[in-house]
């Protein structure tokens, strides 16, 4: 019977999925809280020369975020008259579990992986990195599930802006990983870690090949386009508020809207996850090896994540929006033949080198 | 009528480069040659020639319209006032369009020349901090042939300094006049404003609705007698000779 | 007929009115306000679209109408100026003073130099602290929210340069006919000027953060623009018609209210009329104005600050029309005076109402965004529309 | 394997919900969001059977993209909120023959060709393999498939364009 329920799923899918899940559970709010205290209270009220949220509790504000989340948790749940009731409720669980997904493959050290295990030597999902992207992708039917759920007219323009945004960033977004796949020879994350570990550059090993070096084009695409996945300035326009209000947001109250905003702090985090481990050498440190990479490479994987983090945010309190042709023009003009123009090469110098 | 003097002109230097070929310079008389050449594009007036500003001015302005249509003219402040044929209300627009340089509308609005009423009406006691106005048609530069009258000013950001304002008058039982619409599209909205105020009507304007009020809103609030409402319903506050509002204790309202 | 025919179809009413707006396939009738962060108040537009671009708008106004026309006809002179302070709230000195102007003209009083130096200074900083928050405001408008915080923070200065003058921060009523309320306190010169360059350098900042980022060039190049003519037979006035190259500004070319041509300044223009350029001239104009206090600060006469008036204020038969640069453009007042003491008719002129009639015409055929920042960039206030 | 065939039997039966109901819905925007719940089953079933990647390729360009692009179009020309009645028509009898004959045929060529065999689960297939066999065994086939694409792509824009 025991049989029975232990589904045997391959790729090693089955080993304590329940446990994993919590910790995932666990981690993305606390992902989500610790961007949002970091850069949306913190950073961005010294750059902007804020005085509320460097108020409340004393030190720093560190009061702030509670007191949000607080405020959050007792708002009245509102469901407009015209809405769609079970899409509207299930839009925000979309949304946040695609996020949920997305978690499951980042490595934080040699065997610490959630999904995947040892069948196949190193860890990890076989698939680990188009498993990510490939689920990345749900957060859209949320996001429409929403913005014609709500029954606005703004939410509805919000959506089908982020529906066209985000299948036009999906394409860099893969290809600019293309790049790094085909240098590690690739698509599992753990194995993307280990080639940047034992990588050498021109023959000195001594700090590994982090991909940012030999990918650089690859990593400004895919900070680009994760920036524009993530629907932050300069690529803002689904949410938009000076136009839109707030686009597919525009009638969430309280947790639902809790709930999305989850989904975007804890997405940010799993884009700054992933392009620390993709770019940056994961959860490696030069001089750091065995069984005590397990417990350093966490903290180095957050150390990596709060400053690829730092860049997206930087960008997103700085810059103005742009207009959604421009968006795509940028896209379909730019960063696509761009990112082909990268697979191109690294190909070619992986066979010729 | 007093008028400050100016206090100096505008400084040649103070003009953007834009423009510098335009300049007249500070020296300059003012020329009434190069003033009534229409192609000037800069004249700078004196007060001292002030007069002779409006006259010169005038005199174009009926040689372009036709001394028929203008019936009286006078100074309001430092500004022209014409009053015109409301026939050639149009016509005079396009003419200070076209002819005079008057690129630039000012405004469309109305004047009701009947007497201010008192507030609260005529018996109202104690109501003393409305301003008097006396009881009396008069009507004011340029005269009118009766209570209503439609006041338009135009001006020019290339003659610089100083407009010109046109009244024509309505007949009380039937105020039409044509719109300026075609001539100057920014009429559009000071007419729609006038029409819900005054109940002006202007021919030829695509779609005279209200502005500012409800679309339901009947009567014309800007009319004379249409009564101020917050003040009937209830007086100027910190007046001593209050009726006791609901719950106030009678005895101190001392009615 | 100018080169830029409106075209009547443009006002067949789109929203005429609140009721029965039908769709038509494809189309979709947008209703942007009564209450929308880009409206700056209670403005609705309604647009119909095709897509997101805008085939038709529809301004509806008068959520906030408050009929201060009418209001003035009974109100005493000393009265109206509470009044006027709410028409342009950001700037509401410089609402006062030409409807003071105008009283004194009729009256025949002239106020005192360091009276009328006081207004020019007290004018020109309410055209600093609005301009900062349009500065800021269009950073927002447009998509980065870090202007719009510094603009808020900067403003502040001239505002408390205002209220220790004043003793108001938004509603000074300090003019009287034949002067000004009080005398500058003391030190308020000395922190006036450092606050001054202060202006001076957040503005250097807004260069660098807004107007060179090429986000927002790509935002606002090229978008709204308004032909010179065009706009000055719609009544656009202000910066709105300089940056279409139009050199005209009253207080350089219109009646000498103030001051102004005892110091040396500059008028600004753009030739382009798009958004940028609306930017770029207010811009140059806050630093203009800056410099310009600093000016004034320098030539600041003594002696004192009110002429002689009677002690009730009859103001004479006579009608004038008296207009001034504000911060927004030409807000002018044209006051019928029957003798008593209260004005028998005042037609307020403000600037943003003819600013916003543009509108219809200018919104045609651009997307969704760029509405919002055509909006940001006439920079209206709803009580200078409504009134 | 008791257990992947109850899961996949589990998965067979929210498929076929989903795609009753993705016929019998009043609402298309509904229509398209049962159709997500069959595709992502069909990504499970492929997962049961140890394809991942063509298991998350179902996810990434199904669900991510058509799906996507459908509700686009759907927002994009109507957005209807409300259930429309013309959405169905009278044709469930003649429906229900065809796909009872469809699903016969399938299934009869099925198990004529492999009859009892098991599928082989006891290792997921690597994406390493499935690339070799795209671009060693499959390689022409691949390449006509994306000129196809592409020939359709064209077309599309072709018949779009106005001009």
């Amino acid at each position: 019977m025991s049989h029975l329920l232990a589904i045997d799923l391959p790729g090693g899918w089955q080993t304590t999925l329940g446990i994993k899940t919590l910790i995932v559970m666990g981690l993305i709010p606390v992902g989500a809280l610790v961007l949002g205290y970091t850069f949306l209270l913190k950073m961005m009220s010294h750059m902007q020369s804020r005085v509320g949220p460097m108020d409340p509790g004393g030190f720093h504000g560190w009061f702030q975020l509670i007191g949000d989340g607080i405020k959050f948790i007792q708002k009245e749940d509102i469901i407009p008259a015209g809405a769609d009731k079970r899409v509207f409720k299930m839009a925000p669980a979309v949304v946040v579990m695609s996020t949920f997904l997305m978690f499951v493959v980042l490595p934080a050290g040699p065997n610490a992986v959630v999904a995947g295990s040892i069948h196949n030597g190193i860890g990890g999902i076989d698939v680990g990195i188009f498993y990510a992207l490939a689920v990345s992708s749900l957060s859209v039917i949320g996001v429409l599930m929403a913005g014609w759920a709500s029954s606005n007219k703004y939410a509805l323009i919000g959506a089908l802006r982020a529906a066209a945004q985000l299948i036009a960033y999906e394409l860099p977004l893969v290809l600019a990983v293309v790049g790094v796949v085909v240098q590690a020879g690739t698509m599992n994350l753990q194995g993307i870690v280990f080639a940047q570990r034992d990588g050498e550059i021109f023959g000195w090993g001594g700090i590994g090949s982090p991909y940012i070096l030999t990918q650089f084009v690859g990593f400004c695409l895919f900070m680009v386009a994760a920036q524009a996945e993530l629907t932050q300035p300069p690529f803002d326009m689904p949410v938009a508020e000076s136009e839109l209000v707030a686009g597919y947001m525009v009638e969430y109250t309280g947790f639902r809207f809790l709930f999305f905003f989850i989904g975007e702090f804890g997405t940010a985090f799993v884009y700054a996850g992933l392009a620390a481990t993709l770019f940056l050498g994961g959860w490696s440190i030069p001089g750091v090896e065995g069984e005590i990479a397990n417990w350093v490479g966490p903290l180095v994987l957050f150390a990596k994540i709060m400053f690829v983090a730092f860049l997206m945010f930087w960008a997103r309190f700085s810059y103005p929006r742009l207009r959604e042709d421009q968006l795509q023009s940028l896209a379909w003009k730019w960063m696509i033949p761009i990112s082909l123009i990268n697979i191109l090469v690294t190909g070619a110098l992986k066979v010729a080198l | 009528m007093k008028t400050r003097p100016i206090v100096g002109r505008a400084k040649a230097g103070n003009r953007s480069s834009l423009a510098s070929d335009e300049i007249t310079s500070p020296g300059d008389a003012v020329d009434q040659d190069s003033v009534a050449d229409q192609d000037s594009a800069v004249v700078t007036i004196d007060v001292a020639e002030l007069s002779a500003e409006h006259a010169d001015l005038l005199a174009r302005f009926t040689g372009e319209v036709g001394a028929d249509a203008v019936i009286e003219s006078g100074v309001a402040g430092r500004e022209l006032v014409v009053r015109i044929e409301p026939a050639a209300w149009v016509s005079a627009a396009l003419a200070c369009k076209t002819k005079l340089g008057f690129d630039y509308l000012g405004f469309v609005a109305g004047i009701d020349w009947l007497p201010t009423p008192a507030a609260g009406g005529d018996d109202a006691e104690g109501d003393t901090s409305a301003p008097v106005q006396p009881k009396d048609m008069t009507f004011g530069v340029a005269g009118s042939a009766g209570r209503f009258q439609v006041f338009a000013r135009v001006g020019s950001t290339k003659v610089a300094r100083y407009g010109i304002t046109l009244k024509a008058d309505l007949k009380e039982s039937a105020p039409h006049i044509d719109s300026w619409f075609s001539v100057y599209p920014g009429a559009d909205w000071h007419e729609r404003e006038c029409w819900e105020m005054y109940g002006f009507i202007f021919d030829g304007h695509p779609s005279l609705r209200h502005l500012y009020l409800p679309h339901e809103f009947e009567g014309f609030p800007l009319r004379k007698d249409f009564p101020l409402l917050a003040r009937e319903v209830k007086p100027w506050p910190g007046l001593v000779n209050v009726e006791a509002m609901p719950g106030v204790d009678d005895e101190e309202g001392g009615d | 007929m100018t080169a830029f025919d409106v075209d009547p179809k443009l006002y067949s009413p789109l929203a005429d009115s609140h009721l029965n707006v039908e769709l038509d396939t494809g189309d979709m009738v947008l209703n942007i306000g009564p209450q929308h962060p880009a409206t700056h108040g209670t403005f609705r537009l309604v647009v119909r679209l095709d897509g997101e671009r805008v085939i038709k708008a529809d301004p509806v106004i008068g959520y906030m109408h408050r009929g201060y026309e009418k209001l003035t006809e009974y109100r005493t002179y000393p009265q109206v100026t509470t009044l006027i302070n709410r028409i342009d709230w950001l700037s509401s000195f410089a609402n006062e003073v030409p409807f003071i102007a105008a009283a004194e003209q009729l009256m025949g009083i002239e106020a005192p130099p360091r009276a009328l130096y006081i207004r020019t200074i007290l004018t020109e900083m309410a055209r600093i602290s609005t301009f900062l928050l349009f500065l800021g405001e269009m950073g927002l408008q447009v998509g980065a929210i870090t202007p719009a915080f510094l603009g808020f923070r900067d403003r502040e200065y001239p505002l408390n340069l205002i209220e220790s003058a004043t003793g108001g921060r938004f509603h000074p009523n300090f003019n009287r006919i034949g002067g000004i309320k009080d005398d500058l306190p003391w030190g308020w010169i000395a922190e006036c000027r450092n606050t001054m360059r202060k202006m001076l350098d957040s503005c250097d900042i807004f260069e660098d953060l807004v107007l060179g980022n090429p986000i927002f060039q790509a935002r606002t190049r090229g978008i709204g623009i308004i032909p010179a003519e065009l706009g000055a037979a719609y009544g656009v006035s202000g910066s709105n018609i300089r940056a279409s190259g139009v050199d005209w500004d009253l207080r350089r070319d219109g009646e000498p209210l103030l001051p102004y041509n005892e110091i040396d300044w500059k008028v600004w223009t753009h030739q382009d009329g798009d958004s940028y350029a609306r930017y770029w001239v207010r811009l140059q104009e806050t630093r203009e104005s800056a410099r310009m206090i600093l000016h004034l600060l320098d030539q600041m006469p003594s002696g004192p600050i009110m002429a002689k008036v009677p002690r009730i204020i009859k103001v004479p038969q006579g009608e004038t029309y008296v207009a001034a640069e504000n911060p927004l453009g030409e807000m002018g007042y044209y006051i019928i005076s029957k003798g008593a003491t209260g004005p028998f008719r005042v037609k307020i002129r403000t600037a943003s109402f003819s600013n916003v009639s543009i509108m219809p015409w200018l919104l045609q055929g651009i997307y969704v965004p760029d509405v919002i920042t055509v909006l940001a960039s006439l920079y209206f206030i709803l009580g200078d529309i409504d009134k | 394997m008791v257990a992947q065939n109850v899961a996949f039997w589990i998965f067979a039966a929210f498929m076929a919900v989903g795609a009753v109901r993705v016929v019998t819905t009043d609402n298309i925007v509904h229509a398209a969001l049962w159709l997500v719940l069959v595709l992502a089953g069909g990504a499970a079933q492929f997962i049961i059977l140890g394809q991942e990647f063509v298991a998350w390729v179902q996810v990434i360009v199904y669900i991510g993209a058509v799906i996507v692009l459908f509700l686009f179009g759907i927002m994009l020309t109507r957005a209807p909120m409300e259930a429309e009645e013309k959405l169905n028509n009278n044709l469930r009898w003649p429906g229900l023959v065809a796909a009872l004959l469809f699903s016969g045929t399938i299934a009869w060529a099925f198990i004529d060709e492999w009859g009892n065999d098991n599928v082989a689960l006891t290792k997921p297939v690597r994406t390493k393999e499935v690339g070799e066999l795209i671009f060693r065994g499959y390689l022409v086939p691949f390449e006509v498939v994306g000129v196809l694409l592409l020939a359709a792509l064209i077309g599309a824009v072709v018949m779009a364009r106005k001009d």
